[in-house]
């Protein structure tokens, strides 16, 4: 049988689909089977890196070939940008899942749960595989319609209304992008992703043409949760159970609305200047008023969501320098430099945010707060939650030897080089305020004089919760390692390459 | 007294089997007349509703059938994956091959694999449309815990 | 014998709306009655076997047609009635004795109450019927009995009874 | 001809409309969106023909029988029972 | 041809109810006419879609839906009638009689 | 045909604008039933039943599921006061939809007039369709065969949205005894 | 062209609901609304003039469908914005137990 | 393969990773574990002395077997040390205090707790640094340089709000310096082309070039404590160990941030005068702004803290001359202030150890029960406050004379102004000399309190550090000319001849004065308040408690006409540029989080506004 990108989708439904089945009558079943399922992705993931796959891959739909080189029928692409994403997705999965199983034996409706987490991770992994604008919406679709039951899991008061604040912002952006793919269809009559690229490139920048764009912008940008389409954000992540949470920082905002946003804007339209600026803008927006946001927050899990904003804004800045000098044909290896950090800093803020989000959880189920003001000197009863905690703050305000220094230095590097100084600043004060607010969080959660010790739930972490913490900070060094060349070249490279050489993606798929 | 008043009753005992069977004539048809395994299940789900409506819950033990919707959901999801996922062997090895013969367009037997992924996306549909059903209108907020 | 009845009438309906005598058709037409069967089976009208019995189409059918007169006539005046400018309606709930004793056969009036323009039923109630009228003719409970549902009781007793 | 009194048909909806607007009472808006129903599997009807395709009967039964399952719902909503009492 | 005059003849029906149902005063009246004209109408039409198939599928399928919108119209107004009455909205002002109040009670 | 479709939409317009300004919410959702059901006239003159069909079921299902909500809750729709702050609101979203519309007034220019649709990706499903997937119904056929993703994703969106409700509303969400 | 922007206005009638409505279940209308509007936009845009519904017509010459594929993607649409409002009204109902009220004002907890 | 350059950088640190694996309960053995390494460091360092001037890899591609020779390869292109004369005589200085500082901390009191993993800490530490001090290439120093930010965070236990504050301002300030360095490095690469620092050399004409050298300086000041970035060292020494304030803030950080700065104002740049002047003016500031906030200190680890900034004045000074003769002087006295500076928190260490408190007031008379410690204190306080023949006062006596020649070449603002610079160097002196006669006296002269009547001198363990580092700064003073500013410093900055020593009788009168300066200043501060004490004391008995605490003589520094106002100010954070910005920044959160009103009215509507916006700009 062909290996096949198709598994990254149907595996994990499989499994939502087998948990309400088997997971009534066998007790225990579904955590086993997310387990199982999220670990088979991620060694799935690295054997097609350690393989070293031709990209790109494609699947086509029962097996509809192209007529006279219009595809008919869904594409399934699986390229370097593809695979660095969805790594990034089943890494976090398998850790959050790893995690929730000691995490979320207190609540009920465990299967339910699970279940969720599957056809979340079959939705971002369909999204990201999916070559048809239409499926990205579906997927997408999928993967946030799971996220909306997820953050209103614990049905307490706050869950409940950052639920559905996130489902009417989440809605207003799923209506812009089905009315965007609308439009788009209406100007190519094609929905596949590379058809509609091969006509765009011929065809002229018409006033409907920057009304979708503008459309997708704002719907992926709201996804994403750019400034100033943001605001859902700090409710929903930061009510959200921890492993959940999580994944919504660490991967969902990444697939479903950064990755799509470089998907269309890269290999899709024809990239403009106005657009790139805007995009800039818009990023450099996020990450500086994200952190402003941030710093304030005595709720724990808030400056967290709030950093989220904040450090997608490099990534989009990352991205959208490299756009700026792609459009005006400048140094390609300086763009190539700044997407590399803008991907770089994603998969690190993955990790980061993530194991942030889980040592948050690890700090609720302990202590039973996350209000920073009613804790403190946690550091003595949770010596693997404070190290991790650390580990991670370090890496997320861009402290040797972690991973999110390297990322952030090619970023500013790469602002610098391509002369975008203020930009450059700007990543740098963001920086500071990273750090101040990092600094506070350690300083009230683990140090200062010991006030919660009174109140500690329970004296230990269960295992599962420590392991994921700790694989995490481990990965926080170990991904450091991508600056080397040779790592460098397996993973970020072929990412990379995809966005810079921004018509390619097409070329190579009509030509299959 | 349960459910509404007399005439409604009878009618719906009268009705809901022909619904029901319109259902699925819907669901069968799928590739042939408009609708199919969505508006289908919909309808068929469509003749509990009646039920219940008609007869109040008690006319099935709500809380059985609220596990065994969310079960026939899960089912049916999976055959049609698995139907999916058999084109993964049969055929040209992809996802979605139809990979049994089409049969003659306008036939009820035709079309390969489609009508039974809208058998069983039609009883998927109508699962989870009672499943939201219920789980609305039973909906009570638990004593404070 | 019930349950036979009902997969046979579902088999019949699925015949009808598909229109055709096919072995495939039929096939999955027996499928889909055996399975209405089995879920409504049990909710299905436990008098369906009277179906069977060829003497009460004949009162059905006669039944129909002054069923279907009475409709007509009451309905033009109905029309009348919102079409004159002085909307002349006199509209009152009356109380209506019933003779009829089963379920259905009440079921049956009371809708054949309710298509006849101008008269809707409210609900049954022990062995009355309560009959929301456009028009109280008159005051008289037995005039208006008459009026109101003695033109189809009897052909109903004996098509459902 | 059938189109002029397709488009009469439709036409006709907008009273239904007008009473849903009016209303007084939600009783009155109910009774108007049960009549939008029925017409409508009137129209279905006329473009059947109009079209000469069969499947706008189906559609129309269809209609028919949701519509009579919405306004049970509205009813029993009426009588001040849950739905499932 | 025999067809488009029964239709038209629906139409008019439906025409009728409508009117109805802007005119009268109550809810229990509109009803009255809404339910009865319309679906008389609506089933003329359908009686034309038989008319000028004759029996074959689709004229088979106009047929059966017949007295299916017959039960379907005729239940619904009930319901909506007794629903509007235990709703507590009263008979308009022209009504002579209420037996059903104390049964009610 | 456009005239006609204008028209209803017109109609659809005046029935949503009531339904967002009902004081009832039960009327609010008669309302919002009717502008679906002209949705589904619309369809029909679009010679899309398949459409039209699922739009019914739809409407249907969501205007119960409304009811069972509006049941379990309140009817009454919150008393808007006016106010500055609501007038501001007011205004400036009809300054946002002035624009909206304008900007899509013109930019609609150059593209394709109703009627006059042309295709690609749908041309061979139009041409060969039938043939090719056995179906007669070539929305079927698309969808199960073209778009197999998509109606797997939108079967499972719907069991993602059951799963979660039936979590989101269960009854207990922690378990009692915590260790 | 008239028929699309009267389309358009339909979705920023539904925009205007969302925008200005306070009531939970408003907005859930209002998001109906805006669907619909997308559902109809994509309906319009495949439509041909005179073409025939995408069902197999037998016995034509060379018959003209209306595109399918518009048609196909609304299906799938629809379902999703069944599900969207399902989730939305399983929110609501939990937050009216919860507020006591469906007034978007009242029901802010979480700010700052 | 394993060479020595491994064993500089790679052993402490991995030894560090392999040593977090032992429970703190270990802590003696730990002790003795980093101890080894160190003396295995410093003899490697020796050793490295030694090598002539090279650019050796860190990571050796030896053969094509081996783990993934692709990476080695590349991380031999990467890690290139440089070997040359400045280098290695910052690393020999590296290797001569750690070991006294690891030997020092091994013994510890009962109830006293060091900072959890002390020893991995600081033997990362020893290795980052070693690695920063030989990088070639700018990234894998800002790689090792990042880490000392880390590890200097780590080394202070934060067991209370005052201690976590001062960890968390510390590493706030070092990380953000590091932040801003990479906008340094980008712009050096746009300029130069290349990132190694042995290759580059780069005119301070053009601006991006002036900023790129600010930005690195900024670093460097941080690092080092220079104003304005100095803040975080008073508020760590304060609430440090001992130990801890000694290895980083008073030596490590001081060497290595002055070489970077050294680096910068040699190697990488060629200076301008302009950048001249205001590295004088940033010299002199820190010397005078850090003293005088010495002077009002009662807690003797936070006055040793800005002592430790007042000092880095005269490096700076001294480097920004950019003659061979100041970067020498300034090299000199990064190494000398090393020396003191950490032989004073030593002392303080011990001192808080026997008396159990940090403040001034509170301590006294300590000179009969500690004689050892005594002395030394006495020798780094002379030392610091450049009495001869100490070495503090050779060094800045160099720089005194740096200023001098510097002066004479007069071209340019920053040589016409020598006078300047000299007479604010030496008054700093002045006051250092004041505030450590305040310092010198609180702890160990005056009457002795009864608590401290069971004091006892300190074990072998810990007066052995202590008085080599006091040995360091007699032998240093003694023999700075003939012998050491020639064999260790001359190599690194450049030869230079000593002309005038000891001839110079401007500098050695002024010498002279600012001795006489400091020694008056304390005794007017101490004669005022004595005097006021005395006029209140009155009726109340006589009795220990009369004896008006040492340090109650700032309190005339600080209500002297013109400075009360400036102390006011600096009490209210005013010169802090931390809490500026940080002012700043709550003030725009404040703003920000107003505007979230948790409305779902208000997100939507930014959401449509938001679109609207970027469609008119789009558009039009
Ligand atoms: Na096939
Ligand atoms: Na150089």
């Amino acid at each position: 049988m062909e290996l096949t990108p198709a598994l990254y989708i149907i595996v994990p439904l499989l499994g939502a689909f087998l948990i309400p089945v088997i997971g009534h009558f066998v007790k225990g079943f579904q955590k086993v089977l997310t387990v199982l399922i999220t670990l088979f992705l991620v060694v799935y993931n690295i054997w097609f890196f350690v393989t070293g796959f031709d990209a790109p891959v494609v699947t086509k739909v029962g097996g509809w070939e192209a007529v006279n080189d219009v595809p008919i029928a869904i594409y399934l692409v699986y390229d370097g940008l593809s695979a660095f994403i969805l790594l990034t997705i089943c890494l976090i999965a398998f850790l959050s899942a790893f995690y929730a199983v000691g995490y979320i034996k207190r609540f009920t409706a465990e299967n339910n749960f699970y279940a969720l987490l599957c056809l979340m991770i079959a939705g971002m992994n369909g999204v990201v595989l999916s070559g048809d604008i239409f499926n990205i919406y579906v997927f997408l679709e999928i993967a946030v319609i799971a996220s909306y039951a997820l953050v209103a899991f614990g049905t307490e008061k706050q869950e409940l209304e950052a639920s559905f604040k996130y489902q009417v912002l989440g809605g207003i952006a799923s209506i812009l992008i089905l009315f965007a793919v609308a439009l788009l269809y209406w100007q190519t009559q094609t929905l596949n992703l590379a058809d509609i690229s091969v006509i765009l490139q011929e065809g002229t920048q018409t006033t409907a043409l920057i009304f979708t764009e503008v459309l997708l912008i704002v719907g992926f940008g709201l996804k994403a949760a750019m400034i100033p389409f943001h605001a859902w954000l700090p409710d929903a992540h930061s009510s959200a159970p921890s492993p959940i949470s999580a994944m919504l920082s660490g991967v969902l905002i990444k697939a479903v609305g950064i990755y799509a946003l470089l998907r269309l804007f890269f290999n899709i339209f024809v990239i403009t200047y106005e657009v790139s600026l805007v995009i800039t803008i818009l990023g450099a927006l996020s990450m500086v008023v994200g952190v402003l946001l941030a710093i304030g927050q005595w709720d724990l899990k808030r400056l967290l969501a709030y950093h989220s904003i904040s450090q997608m804004g490099y990534v989009i800045i990352g991205v959208g320098i490299g756009m700026l000098i792609i459009q005006r044909d400048g140094n390609m290896t300086i763009a190539a430099l700044a997407i590399a950090g803008g991907l770089f800093h994603m998969i690190n803020h993955a990790l980061f945010k993530g194991l942030l989000f889980l040592d948050a959880g690890a700090i609720e189920f302990m202590a039973g707060t996350r209000n920073l003001r009613n804790l403190g000197g946690l550091a003595r009863y949770m010596p693997v939650t404070s190290s991790t905690s650390l580990g991670a703050s370090m890496a997320i305000s861009g402290i040797p030897p972690f991973n999110g220094f390297f990322s952030k230095l090619l970023i500013i590097i790469a602002a610098v080089r391509g002369e975008f100084y203020l930009l450059a600043a700007l990543a740098v004060f963001v920086n500071f305020v990273t750090l101040g607010s990092f600094m506070k969080f350690m300083r009230y959660a683990f140090y200062n004089s010991d006030k919660s010790k009174a109140k500690l739930k329970t004296d230990r972490l269960p295992f599962t919760m420590k392991f994921s913490m700790i694989t995490m900070v481990i990965l926080c060094v170990l991904m450091s390692l991508m600056i080397i060349p040779y790592f460098r070249e397996i993973m970020l490279t072929p990412a990379v390459d995809v966005l810079v050489n921004t018509s390619e993606y097409a070329t190579k798929l009509i030509g299959l | 007294m349960n459910g509404m008043s007399l005439i409604v009753k009878k009618v719906t005992q009268l009705m809901s089997g022909l619904i029901f069977m319109y259902g699925l004539y819907i669901i069968t048809h799928g590739h042939l007349t408009p609708g199919g395994g969505f508006a289908g299940g919909a309808i068929v789900a469509g003749a509990f509703i009646l039920l219940i409506l008609a007869f109040g819950s008690k006319v099935i033990s709500l809380r059985t059938e609220k596990s065994q919707t969310s079960i026939t959901e899960s089912l049916a999801l999976l055959i049609v994956i698995i139907l999916a996922g058999a084109g993964l062997f049969f055929g040209s090895y992809v996802f979605f091959n139809n990979y049994l013969p089409e049969g003659e367009v306008g036939e009820l037997i035709s079309a390969g694999v489609i009508p039974l992924y809208n058998i069983f996306v039609g009883m998927e549909v109508s699962a989870a449309l009672l499943t939201i059903f219920l789980g609305l209108v039973i909906y009570k907020e638990e004593v404070a815990s | 014998m019930r349950y036979v009845v009902y997969f046979i009438i579902i088999l019949i309906f699925w015949l009808l709306i598909t229109f055709s005598l096919s072995l495939s058709n039929i096939i999955v037409g027996a499928a889909v009655a055996l399975l209405t069967t089995l879920l409504f089976g049990k909710y299905s009208l436990e008098s369906n076997v009277k179906i069977i019995q060829p003497q009460r189409y004949f009162w059905f059918i006669v039944y129909l047609f002054i069923f279907l007169w009475e409709v007509i006539k009451a309905n033009f005046d109905v029309a009348y009635r919102v079409i004159h400018p002085a909307l002349p309606i006199k509209p009152g709930i009356v109380r209506v004795p019933l003779e009829i004793k089963s379920d259905i056969a009440r079921t049956m009036l009371a809708n054949s109450i309710t298509m006849t323009p101008g008269t809707i039923t409210m609900d049954i109630v022990g062995d009355e019927i309560f009959v929301h009228w456009i028009y109280v003719q008159s005051d008289n409970p037995e005039v208006y009995a008459e009026k109101v549902s003695g033109r189809f009781e009897k052909y109903i007793k004996k098509i459902f009874e | 001809m059938l189109e002029i009194l397709l488009y009469i048909q439709i036409a006709l909806c907008a009273f239904c409309l007008y009473r849903i607007i009016r209303g007084p009472t939600v009783a009155d808006r109910m009774v108007g969106i049960d009549i939008f129903g029925i017409l409508v599997v009137g129209i279905c009807a006329i473009l059947a023909i109009l079209t000469d395709r069969m499947f706008l009967i189906d559609i129309g039964i269809a209609w028919i029988i949701l519509s009579f399952i919405g306004t049970l719902t509205l009813a029993k909503y009426l009588s001040g029972k849950k739905l499932n009492e | 041809m025999i067809s488009s005059i029964i239709i038209t003849i629906g139409i008019l029906f439906n025409l009728l109810g409508c009117l109805g149902l802007i005119r009268f005063p109550d809810v229990y009246n509109r009803l009255q006419s809404a339910t009865k004209c319309v679906t008389l109408g609506t089933c003329s039409i359908l009686l034309g879609v038989l008319i000028h198939y004759g029996f074959v599928e689709i004229g088979v399928k106009a047929l059966l839906s017949i007295p299916l919108l017959f039960f379907s119209a005729t239940v619904g107004a009930h319901a909506l009638v007794k629903g509007s009455y235990k709703a507590g909205i009263k008979l308009g002002d022209k009504s002579v009689k209420d037996d059903y109040k104390e049964e009610v009670r | 045909m456009e005239t006609l479709l204008s028209i209803l939409i017109g109609f659809m317009i005046i029935g949503a604008l009531y339904a967002l300004h009902a004081r009832d919410l039960l009327s609010a959702l008669i309302a919002q039933g009717i502008v679906g059901y002209g949705l589904v006239i619309c369809f029909l003159n679009l010679r899309a039943p398949d459409l039209a069909i699922v739009q019914i079921v739809v409407e249907t299902i969501t205007l119960i599921v409304m009811v069972a909500v509006v049941l379990n809750s309140s009817r009454e729709e919150v008393r808007e006061s006016w106010n500055r702050n609501k007038v501001l609101n007011i205004m400036s979203s009809l300054l946002i939809i002035g624009i909206l519309v304008y900007v899509f007034a013109i930019m609609i220019g150059p593209l394709q007039p109703f009627g006059e649709h042309t295709t690609r990706m749908s041309e061979f499903y139009t041409q060969n369709g039938a043939e090719a997937t056995g179906s007669a119904n070539l929305v079927t056929g698309v969808l199960f065969d073209f778009r197999g993703y998509d109606t797997l994703g939108e079967a499972t969106i719907l069991f993602t949205a059951a799963l979660g409700v039936i979590t989101i509303l269960r009854s207990k969400s922690k378990k009692e005894s915590t260790s | 062209m008239m028929v699309y922007i009267m389309c358009f206005i339909l979705f920023m009638v539904g925009l205007y609901g969302v925008l200005t409505r306070r009531n939970l279940i408003k907005i859930v209308i209002g998001f109906s609304i805006m669907e619909f509007s997308c559902f109809l936009f994509l309906a319009l845009i495949g439509y041909i003039e005179n073409g025939l519904a995408p069902i197999l017509k037998e016995g034509m010459k060379n018959p003209v469908y209306v595109d399918p594929l518009p048609q196909a993607m609304v299906l799938t649409a629809i379902v999703i914005g069944l599900a969207t409002t399902a989730m939305l009204l399983a929110i609501a109902i939990r937050i009216y137990k919860k507020y006591g009220t469906f007034d978007i004002r009242k029901v802010n907890e979480l700010k700052g | 393969m394993i060479n020595d350059l491994n064993i500089i950088v790679c052993l402490p640190i991995v030894a560090g990773i392999i040593i977090f694996l032992l429970p703190d309960a270990f802590r003696i053995l730990k002790g003795i574990l980093a101890l080894a390494i160190t003396l295995i460091f410093s003899g490697f360092a020796i050793k490295i002395f030694g090598y002539a001037d090279a650019l050796l890899p860190l990571v050796q591609q030896t053969g094509e077997t081996g783990l993934l020779p692709e990476v080695t390869r590349t991380l031999e292109q990467y890690t290139v040390m440089n070997i040359n004369s400045l280098t290695t005589i910052i690393l020999l200085f590296v290797a001569v205090l750690a070991p006294l500082i690891c030997l020092y901390s091994i013994y510890k009191e009962k109830n006293e707790t060091f900072p959890s993993q002390f020893y991995s800490w600081f033997l990362i530490t020893l290795g980052s640094s070693a690695g920063t001090v030989l990088a070639d290439n700018l990234l894998l120093f800002l790689f090792f340089w990042g880490v000392l930010g880390y590890t200097l965070y780590k080394l202070i236990r934060q067991h209370d709000a005052q201690s976590s504050d001062a960890a968390k301002k510390t590493l706030i300030i070092v990380g953000s310096s590091d932040a801003i360095m990479i906008i340094g490095i980008g712009l050096l690469w746009n300029i130069a082309g290349t990132l190694s620092i042995s290759e580059l050399s780069v005119h301070t004409s053009s601006g991006p070039a002036i900023m790129a050298f600010l930005l690195l300086a900024v670093g460097s000041f941080t690092k080092a404590g220079a104003f304005p970035f100095h803040t975080w060292i008073p508020s760590y020494t304060g609430k440090a160990h001992g130990v801890s304030s000694a290895y980083m803030p008073a030596s490590f950080d001081k060497l290595i941030g002055i070489y970077f700065l050294v680096v910068l104002c040699s190697r990488i740049f060629v200076l301008n005068q302009w950048l001249t002047l205001v590295l004088l003016i940033l010299g002199v500031a820190t010397i005078i702004i850090a003293v005088m906030m010495a002077l009002i200190q009662h807690n003797y680890k936070k006055l040793l803290g800005y002592h430790a900034v007042s000092q880095v004045g005269y490096m700076v000074v001294g480097i920004a001359l950019g003659t061979p003769l100041g970067i020498a002087a300034g090299l000199f006295h990064m190494f000398n202030n090393a020396v003191y500076k950490s032989g004073l928190f030593l002392s303080a260490t011990t001192i808080e150890r026997k008396t159990g408190t940090v403040d001034l007031d509170k301590t006294g008379g300590l000179a009969s029960k500690l004689p050892l410690t005594f002395i030394t204190a006495l020798i780094f306080a002379l030392s610091i406050s450049g009495i001869p023949p100490l070495n503090g006062f050779a060094s800045k006596w160099m720089i005194y004379q740096g200023i001098v020649d510097f002066g004479q070449q007069a071209t340019g603002v920053a040589s016409q102004l020598w006078i300047v610079w000299l007479a604010l160097a030496v008054l700093g002196s002045a006051l250092t000399l004041a505030s450590f006669i305040k310092f010198i006296s609180g702890i160990f002269l005056g009457r002795k309190k009864e608590i401290f009547d069971n004091i006892k001198e300190v074990s072998f363990a810990q007066w052995i550090p202590v008085i080599l580092l006091a040995v360091i700064c007699l032998w240093f003073g003694a023999f700075s000319t003939k012998y050491v500013v020639k064999e260790l410093f001359m190599p690194a900055s450049g030869s230079f001849s000593f002309f005038s020593i000891w001839d110079s009788d401007l500098l050695f009168w002024l010498v002279i004065a600012s001795i006489i300066a400091g020694i008056l200043i304390y005794w007017i501060g101490r004669f005022k308040n004595m005097r006021r004490a005395e006029s209140f004391v009155g009726g109340e008995k006589a009795g220990e408690d009369k004896e008006f605490p040492v340090t109650g003589f700032y309190l005339t520094v600080k209500n002297a006409p013109g400075l009360r106002q400036i102390y006011d100010l600096a009490g209210r954070k005013w010169f802090d540029l931390y809490d500026l910005l940080k002012g700043f920044v709550l003030w725009t959160n404040k703003g920000f989080s107003y505007l979230h009103t948790g409305i779902l009215t208000t997100y939507t509507f930014w959401v449509y506004a938001g679109f609207v916006i970027l469609l008119l700009l789009l558009i039009l």
